[in-house]
């Protein structure tokens, strides 16, 4: 899939259409890959596409506003692309998007050849970017499996008191580096709760109960956003299952309201409406 | 002397509806349980997820979210969406341990000075109930 | 030569339990090996590969209350914190011993860090010489090696069903002495072979290309997420700040990294690296060019952390590579 | 403490321990931490001279957490002190010279002490100009002792502003500007200069073109800062920490910074 790419990119890049191409190229351990941003057509032939290419690049868009920009999305990144487009911060006209059909994703573990696919990725349905301005790979012809979320089915079997000691353990192992944050695409606010001064909402101690709120608010703010990428999982150094807290929002999402986050750019998110007669979430 | 488990309560009341229910519950002198710390916030909406999540962290065993029923909002709309965040959010917090039933929305006009009794009433019981959060 | 068998060692480390802090490797949460205390030598899990973190962060915690005000009568006074029981780490990696005799150079020079200096004294470190090597490490070019013994205390080299012991310090001497070591003809094993990058005049390479577009170029794709920097056994950068409880304040310290957009911002809003570039620079110029300046080597000892889990692969390694190049054109 | 301008006080620290007082000793230039407990610490300037006996001052712009906790206090509060840290003018070498003191908004403050410290030592120095630069008139620091300043012998004082306001009669312009229209000779002189960088930046480009050397020119650099004493490497600009090297730094040395400030 990487030659297509590559032609395309020489293309946009040769006719003026853009002044830089945001894709892949393999990482210094020759196995697993990392974002590349071409300017020049000299270096085209780097770019590449594969199973490796984990990394969400649409959270590099909002440094590029006011750019033209080319970008190779992958189906959950075109989502994020939308998710983005939804909240006015990006410009449709500035971006030419490149995407991938996508099987599914590997782990990225540096120097690890025998990774597997991510969990997400077996129930992922969405195999074509829902937005695109060229499309590089054969569209399945398969019927995608259903979506859904056996993954937090089986979490939410737990006891309360289970629940919360595996999150406990979480908060103790979280290093608050903000990893999870720089690499969401939907995280862009300027400034952050957790920078915030007076209140401190979140203080600078790195201990359980600083974590806990960060981590809680942290995804809390990304519900009906999360497009299910997995960039803020793949970025823990310390492994913390993020993608726990996302596809719990993500599901709820979908049965209180019917929403899906990333599929249209013309969708309304589901905290900017609402229905008058509506009981999400049920009575009591 | 034993000392039943008093659980801690916190209960962010809109300006216009529940606060002022509160009041009516208060002067008319109908009793509820002190275990609640009420405050007053303009509206049910301005009660961002993250207060709540920073009220547990701070130690409280149960928090009360009350503003105007549905239609009533003196901001029109605002409480339909503390409705669909609130509900998300007792879901997400169940998620990590925080049970949902910690966790309360009520509608509460400014006349219900007895109907905001007996939610103080029922949620103080159902807090006590699932004992102290942090354990 | 000095030869510890398994079961002594275990003897040992549990011996030292008694009256000291003995902090080990261990296997926690997420399958990852943290630097841990512990209660039995059971837990420790001494495998190829080095911690997550570096032991770092007992020396300089990842947030700690470096002191606390007590108000009474309209007089505060300040509350140094101490330390409470002498310490041990055991299975140290040399890079690692070797970063914090670096984060020693900062914080034991006048004015000392004095919380800083008496976990320093009061702790031992003992060693585990690397028989194997990581793909992502390089530490033979940056001042160490698989069997540096510098920067620790003792030092175990793996041999048949036990380890060869080098008492390097008089600290490490005193920690023997109730241990059961038996002098015997060994033969050690052979140091693995180390990739290398060359670091040999990286400094003044550094110098020359300080202000070339290159580093805004590969910050392109830097996220500033600062993994880097909290992963890093030797980088220091640390945020203040008060936490007021219900008798006490605490001033609380915590790591903090330079890639932080927020890090040099003054209030005000004045930011004299307000860009991803100059923030990326600032961290490989303190470990390659500010640091070998003030103290004469380089801040980095080849651990391979920042390699390894960097999500977007900034890779130090390359970096000197391609600095090295830049400064020869 | 006293209000100088909307937002900015200047505060009189005495310390808990009088017997302490005399450790204390700093010169001109030289800053320290105040801490307000329970929120944090920051540096500022010492605004007064050892000399003063009763109290050590600090002008104190409203701009973060810290400062908004120190301008709550009441007159009397408990406030923590570390200090003096960083180098000083080099008052000594500064003798027998004219000296032009350059100062924009609160950046006019740690020039006030080289200013007290002429005054007292009047016969070591030769004439001295103030310029006071500002955004408004009301932000002018220290306006208070103006007249008393101009009074001294040798000794004149001018202000500008960025934008005047109705009762303003004087200059509106740009420090940088003023410097250049007022001609200040390099003859025998030393520049001193403190303001936001952006003036700092363009002031020593002025007076550059008036012909003063780079060691003529002295400035006092300022940057976020949590340690003060060379660990946190925070302040830096390239390899100088601006807490232990600086905070006074004359043209000549930042001209080999290789980082901007």
């Amino acid at each position: 899939m990487s030659q297509p790419i590559r032609d395309k990119a020489r293309e946009l890049l040769q006719t003026g259409k853009v002044n830089c191409v945001i894709g892949y190229e393999r990482a210094t351990d020759g196995i697993t890959a990392r974002p590349l941003f071409v300017y020049d057509v000299r270096d085209v032939d780097r770019l590449i596409f594969d199973r490796t290419c984990v990394h969400n690049l649409s959270r590099y868009l909002r440094d590029r506003r006011d750019k033209m920009t080319a970008i190779v999305a992958k189906p959950c990144d075109a989502r994020a692309i939308n998710m983005l487009l939804n909240e006015q911060q990006l410009d449709r006209q500035k971006l030419f998007i490149i995407g991938v059909v996508c099987q599914g994703v590997n782990e990225r573990c540096w120097g690890q050849t025998d990774t597997r696919q991510q969990v997400r990725c077996q129930w992922c349905r969405q195999h074509v970017p829902p937005v695109y301005d060229f499309l590089v790979g054969e569209k399945p012809a398969d019927e995608p499996p259903p979506a859904g979320f056996p993954d937090i089915e089986e979490f939410e079997k737990k006891s309360p008191a289970e629940r919360r000691a595996f999150w406990e353990e979480q908060y103790r192992a979280c290093i608050r580096c903000n990893a999870c944050r720089h690499s969401c695409p939907g995280c862009y606010c300027q400034e952050c709760f957790a920078e915030n001064l007076d209140p401190a909402w979140v203080g600078i101690r790195i201990a359980p109960a600083e974590s806990q709120i960060w981590n809680l608010v942290r995804a809390f703010h990304l519900s009906g956003r999360c497009v299910d990428c997995g960039a803020c999982e793949q970025a823990c150094p310390v492994n913390i299952p993020l993608m726990l807290l996302n596809r719990k929002l993500q599901k709820d999402g979908i049965k209180f309201f019917g929403f899906e986050p990333g599929l249209s750019a013309e969708a309304v998110p589901p905290f900017a409406t609402f229905k008058k007669d509506e009981s999400p979430g049920g009575e009591g | 002397m034993v000392t039943a488990y008093q659980p801690r309560i916190i209960g962010f009341l809109c300006n216009w509806c529940s606060y002022a229910g509160a009041d009516l519950a208060g002067t008319s002198r109908i009793s509820y349980p002190g275990n609640i710390r009420i405050i007053r916030v303009p509206c049910s909406a301005r009660v961002d997820p993250l207060f709540i999540v920073k009220a547990f962290q701070y130690g409280a065993d149960g928090v009360l979210v009350a503003g105007c029923h549905p239609g009533d909002c003196h901001y029109s709309e605002g409480n339909y969406h503390t409705r669909r965040r609130l509900a998300l959010l007792r879901s997400f917090l169940d998620f990590t341990g925080i049970e949902r039933e910690r966790v309360r929305l009520e509608w509460v006009s400014a006349s219900e000075g007895r109907r905001w009794s007996q939610v103080v009433t029922d949620f103080t019981a159902q807090v006590a109930a699932l004992g102290p959060r942090v354990k | 030569m000095l030869f510890f068998s398994e079961k002594s060692l275990t003897a040992w480390l549990n011996h030292l339990m008694l009256d000291r802090t003995v902090l080990a490797p261990v296997r926690g949460t997420n399958d990852l090996v943290y630097f841990q205390s512990i209660a039995s030598s059971e837990a420790v899990s001494v495998g190829s590969q080095n911690a997550a973190l570096s032991p770092k962060d007992w020396f300089f915690p990842r947030s700690e209350a470096i002191m606390s005000f007590v108000t009474k009568d309209g007089k505060t006074q300040v509350i140094p914190a101490t330390m409470e029981k002498d310490a041990v780490i055991f299975g140290v990696r040399p890079c690692d011993a070797r970063a914090i005799s670096l984060i020693d150079r900062p914080f034991r020079a006048e004015p000392v860090d004095a919380l800083y200096q008496e976990r320093r004294n009061r702790t031992t470190l003992v060693g585990i010489a690397c028989v194997t090597v990581c793909q992502e490490c390089f530490c033979t070019s940056m001042g160490s090696g698989p069997f540096d013994a510098k920067a620790l205390d003792i030092m175990l080299t793996p041999v048949d069903s036990g380890f060869a012991v080098e008492v390097v310090t008089d600290k490490g001497k005193r920690l023997l002495e109730k241990a059961i070591v038996q002098d015997r003809e060994l033969t050690l094993p052979k140091p693995p072979e180390v990739k290398t990058v060359p670091s040999a005049g990286v400094t003044e390479a550094m110098r020359r290309i300080f202000n070339n577009v290159y580093w805004d170029r590969v910050a392109d794709r830097c996220i500033h997420c600062n993994i880097c920097s909290f992963v890093c056994p030797c980088c220091y950068c640390f945020d203040v700040r008060d936490y007021k409880g219900k008798d006490k304040i605490e001033r609380v310290r915590s790591w903090e990294s330079c890639e932080s957009a927020l890090f040099t911002r003054a209030a005000g809003g004045h930011n004299p690296r307000p860009s991803k570039g100059a923030r990326m620079r600032q961290r490989f110029a303190h470990k390659l060019l500010y640091f070998p300046d003030i103290f004469g080597e380089l801040k980095c000892t080849g651990c391979g952390r920042c390699v390894k889990n960097c999500p977007v692969n900034i890779d130090i390694r390359e970096i000197i590579h391609d600095v090295q190049k830049l400064a020869r054109e | 403490m006293i209000d100088l301008t909307p937002d900015v006080k200047l505060f009189n620290v005495e310390l808990d321990d009088p017997s302490e007082r005399d450790r204390f000793d700093y010169k001109p230039g030289q800053f320290a931490f105040l801490s307000a407990y329970g929120v944090g610490e920051a540096p500022f300037g010492i605004v007064s001279l050892a000399s003063k006996k009763d109290g050590i001052e600090f002008a104190i712009r409203k701009v973060g957490t810290v400062t908004a906790a120190l301008h709550d206090l009441e007159p009397g509060a408990s406030v923590g002190i570390r200090g003096p840290h960083g180098n000083s003018f080099p008052m000594e070498s500064f003798k027998g010279k004219n000296i032009h003191i350059i100062g924009g908004g609160i950046g006019f403050a740690p020039l006030r002490p080289v200013i007290s410290y002429i005054l007292d030592h009047r016969d070591d120095y030769g004439d001295l100009l103030i310029l006071n630069a500002a955004r408004t008139p009301a932000d002018l620091c220290f306006a208070s002792e103006f007249e008393t300043w101009a009074a001294s012998p040798r000794t004149r004082v001018e202000m500008t502003v960025d934008k005047g306001d109705t009762g303003w009669q004087g200059r509106v312009a740009l420090a940088p500007d003023v410097v250049k229209e007022l001609r200040l000779s390099p003859q025998n002189a030393i520049a001193i200069t403190c303001g936001p960088p952006i003036m700092i930046r363009f002031t020593l480009v002025r007076l550059k073109e008036l012909g003063f050397a780079d060691d003529q020119i002295v400035t006092t650099l300022e940057q976020k800062m949590k340690c003060g004493i060379g660990k946190c490497a925070r302040c830096n600009v390239g390899g100088t920490y601006i807490c232990q090297d600086g905070p006074v730094f004359t043209l000549a040395q930042i001209s080999r910074f290789i980082e901007q400030f």
